[in-house]
């Protein structure tokens, strides 16, 4: 069996929990159709944040959608919050079913 | 003696500093803060609801006035002294020229404790220091352009957590009134002073964290941490004064002008100026002023708000 | 005077509306949800560790009797008036035909706070009555075939977590009895109302998400979430009084089949009927019955009960 | 350095919590054998889902398991959930270093 | 009777057993934990504060050598009977040598439900009596070369949560004193049984996942689950009495004896000897001893201490 | 638009909670630069773990590093912990925009 499946770009991004209302909105307004959030921590350039409290705490986004979209988005992340937040983000290939819906 | 609360701080600290690999679960601490929030907001509520409401307008007034001369004094010290950058002061300033609700809570405990009363509107007064800090510190980063977005800045702090839980407590608390809050009191009233102990002692944890950051910074930043809410202090006092506090109210008034925010203000300055760097403010407002203020402040400022001021509890 | 606990729901609700940023951790809400089913199921089983438990059977047939006939009734009606699909009507007339334990909650709050008795069997009650509706709904959407697996189902329905622990509680109450009880009242039992008021703060942000849907379904389902909780409710008065339950007891009984579940309930039909839409269901369940209930309809329906049955408190 | 490793295909399913047991108990079924799931929030076509309550959060589930496992198992994911449930789900390429035990 | 904590114990195993699909949050654990571990040690801390330390030190010598005792006697009976590989049967005789807090919880509240007093220094001993067994276990384990990590062991254990809590707690009890604490006595006191009884509902789960383990293993580990707290029992009694306890301070020290840990040794043992297997001993402490011990163990050792080491109440 | 990316490895380790912190202090060791940590459950050969306390709780590491630095995290978890420990860990390619920070 194979079953047919198309690729799809995943971008995923963590960055500080204090964006992610203002982040979620970016996204609506850059017509992106859906993502998953869940919380996280972590270390980088930034220090070490342990999510002791939300001011320490880290969140993971993923989105799925075309290579396009998602190469706009990062370029949309570069521009304003690489400079000032602490951010991660990058892209991977997925393949998923049903390729209308991303 | 030194608060029992005030010794889950140090505890707190002490364990954070020894590396200890006590951590309390997330949840908890965003729970303790909903509720510290909300039971300030009952009490003050509880006692707006047995008195007029409209002599409130000019204490507001000037403790917005307070906000605003203590955010301006600070920038002057961190640029003309410290030599910071404008963000960076214009934010580190903000802090300081807001209020902390944790401080708050442990000068009301330190005041139910010795038996000082205090007017019920230091929890509207408590609301609303919030709140001017954080315009005149986009002000001072940014000027009064166009590149910051009101609206959604006004929405953050009016509607952030820690106004929205003071505002709803006290409307609450001022609509049911001392018989109808009743039920609610063995949760609200009777648990407050062991909960501020549990998250005191999450707050020396967190503390904890900020000393590394102290040591890269260097003694300014110390300095500041301790000067700068003894000036303001007395700029509390002050308009405490003039707006005829009792000395209850008084020794609460110097309290929060000597505060610095660590939660409304860090995640306004995020947003609004985010070239700024948070760890700098923080380390200051949280592992120097927070710790000075409950430990030694407090006491301090209530010394000099009976003596100097000659109010008698 | 409304009860301080629904002003937290209330407050809660203008806090969502108001698009505030406040937002309480899952887990709290998830211990505040199993807190109040322990100490309702506890206080219910103290209650009975007093009494002889057989003529309860009868009654416990009474109320299964009810929730099958509230099912089947709003089944009509969304089928008949709301022209809801099969599926549809199914599984929003199963929410119906069951219980909200808030509602049930706030309902012996109100009895509690006006020093009005009830009969400890009402917790069991509350138990037996989350469960017909589920069956009910199930066979009104498939037929009595062989596409639901039952066994499944069976264990979700009476091993979920809401049975679960008012069962697991009305045991140790019944078991400990009251004096094998004192040493746990003081969280189990002095703390009900506080918790129940945070609880319900949750609930008031949680039925604000529900505007967006409302609004999308128009006004049938306003209706509908309205009308449905008054014709229940005279079931339930009838109910009651045919098998002999105080005023306070009629009362909750009353509230209980007003009410319409919000847990137990869209759980077992996301798995049992997954074709229907959940949004719709809760939208009316949450976002218009239950407001309703808690606001208007428990001192409606005491007042039913007291001036149409006659009862006496 | 090289080290030898082989592919396997990591199945990433993103749902209602509400299904969780469900699901597992399928996959035990489909003779998965080992799984991992953490706790989400996230929008799509049904809306926000913001996890304020059990009824409004999600799961991510990751199965690491051969290509064809992976591909049965998105068909029955097809089959039995994508019509009715909040739901997406998406393969992906991973190297692992024990082969025998995916 | 059995007390009604007990209680909840039972219902989470029964719930648990009968794969109820109740699950408490993580979080909410850990915050029962922490608690717990707080009020054991302000507790302790308080009844300290009115008495000299030094004449502790013997005493506390005494109880690490019963905790040497223990694990060596654990070990031996692993080897020579159940015919554990070194690894395992030492990490096994870790958790016996050492105890368990929770059951000393348990112990505590059976003694207050029947007023009976015990030593301040019991909470000291608790927390002394969690280390020995760790080192020993370790020792027996890998021989005393350099392959284990002491410094960072030592740090885990002497700074892991449990210690740091019951030390951070009896400090605070201790500097503060029976008034200082009295502002918190109404969260870390009057609520700590309702709160243990919630923490032994969630014990009652967990313990339930361990029939699985125990089933596979077969029948020596429920003997040795079973006899190994009755001989550490005999131990920890003629220890308490050649130190001078009094019937509640002996109740609780036997009992303490009998007592397997299931948080501080596994995490230890997890790091330092990875190769025992971590699911046997679990099962042994978690799925026999600590069941036998809350509900048969505590009433039969007071019923020791009373009748054949002759102390009276 | 073409973003011009490059491409690193990102090493995910799924194990037990216990574990976190000395794997943290080996990354640190090994000279990672970063990684993000987040809570999960899941089931394998060590049994189910439900994370319903912590000695049952898993945790899920992402590192994003080159393929080499990824290739000797995957050699020392394999010597240190395969053997004794709930673990599963694997390899994928991601690409990213700022190569220099990885
Ligand atoms: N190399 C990395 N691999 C995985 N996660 C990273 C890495 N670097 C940073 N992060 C995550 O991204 C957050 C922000 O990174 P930074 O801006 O470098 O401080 C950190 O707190 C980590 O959670
Ligand atoms: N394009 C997407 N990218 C990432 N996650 C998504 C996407 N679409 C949906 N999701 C997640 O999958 C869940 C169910 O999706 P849906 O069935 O589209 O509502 C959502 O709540 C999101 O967590
Ligand atoms: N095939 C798999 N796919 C995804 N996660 C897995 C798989 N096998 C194991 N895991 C995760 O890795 C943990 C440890 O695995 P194990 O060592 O096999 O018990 C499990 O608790 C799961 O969370
Ligand atoms: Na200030
Ligand atoms: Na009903
Ligand atoms: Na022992």
């Amino acid at each position: 069996m194979t079953l047919p499946t198309e690729h799809r770009s995943l971008v995923v991004v963590i960055t500080e929990t204090a964006l992610e209302q203002t982040l979620l909105r970016d996204f609506d307004r850059l017509a992106v159709r859906g993502y998953t959030v869940s919380d996280a921590r972590g270390k980088g350039t930034h220090g070490v944040r342990d999510a002791a409290w939300d001011e320490a705490a880290n969140i993971r986004i993923e989105v799925i959608c075309s290579r396009d979209q998602a190469e706009s988005l990062l370029q949309h992340l570069q521009t304003h919050y690489y400079a000032d937040f602490a951010m991660v983000a990058f892209l991977q290939d997925v393949e998923v079913v049903r390729p209308d819906k991303f | 003696m030194i608060d029992v609360v005030v010794l889950f701080f140090v505890f707190g600290l002490a364990a954070g500093l020894a590396r200890s690999e006590l951590k309390l679960p997330g949840a908890l601490y965003e729970t303790l803060t909903v509720f510290l929030l909300l039971a300030i907001g009952l009490k003050g509520g509880e006692g707006l609801s047995r008195q007029p409401l409209a002599p409130l307008l000019p204490q507001l007034a000037a403790v917005i006035a307070l906000g605003v001369a203590q955010t301006l004094l600070a920038y002057a010290l961190l640029r003309g002294v410290g030599r910071f950058g404008r963000s960076d002061a214009a934010a580190t300033a903000a802090h300081y020229g807001s209020v902390s609700v944790a401080t708050f809570a442990v000068g009301m405990n330190w005041l139910a404790v010795r038996n000082i009363g205090f007017e019920p509107q230091m929890t509207i007064i408590l609301a609303v220091m919030e709140v001017p800090a954080i315009m005149v510190g986009i002000v001072l980063a940014r000027g009064i352009g166009k590149q910051t977005d009101w609206r959604t800045l006004a929405h953050e702090t009016f509607l952030g957590k820690g106004v929205t839980l003071l505002l709803g407590g006290m409307a609450i608390g001022w609509a049911a009134g001392p018989d109808g809050l009743a039920p609610v009191k063995p949760v609200f009233y009777d648990l407050f002073k062991g909960t501020l102990a549990l998250f005191l002692l999450e707050m020396g944890l967190i503390v904890s964290r900020q000393i590394g950051e102290l040591r890269k910074r260097g003694w300014f930043i110390v300095g500041f941490g301790l000067l700068m809410p003894l000036l303001s202090a007395l700029l509390g006092l002050a308009t405490g004064m003039a707006i005829g506090l009792s000395a209850g109210g008084l020794t609460l008034l110097t309290t929060l002008a000597a505060s610095a925010s660590y939660i409304a203000v860090p995640a306004a300055m995020r947003l609004a100026v985010p070239e700024a760097n948070p760890a700098v403010s923080l380390a200051a407002a949280l592992g120097i002023t927070f710790p000075f203020n409950i430990i030694v402040g407090i006491p301090f400022y209530h010394w000099l708000t009976t003596s100097i001021a000659g109010a008698t509890p």
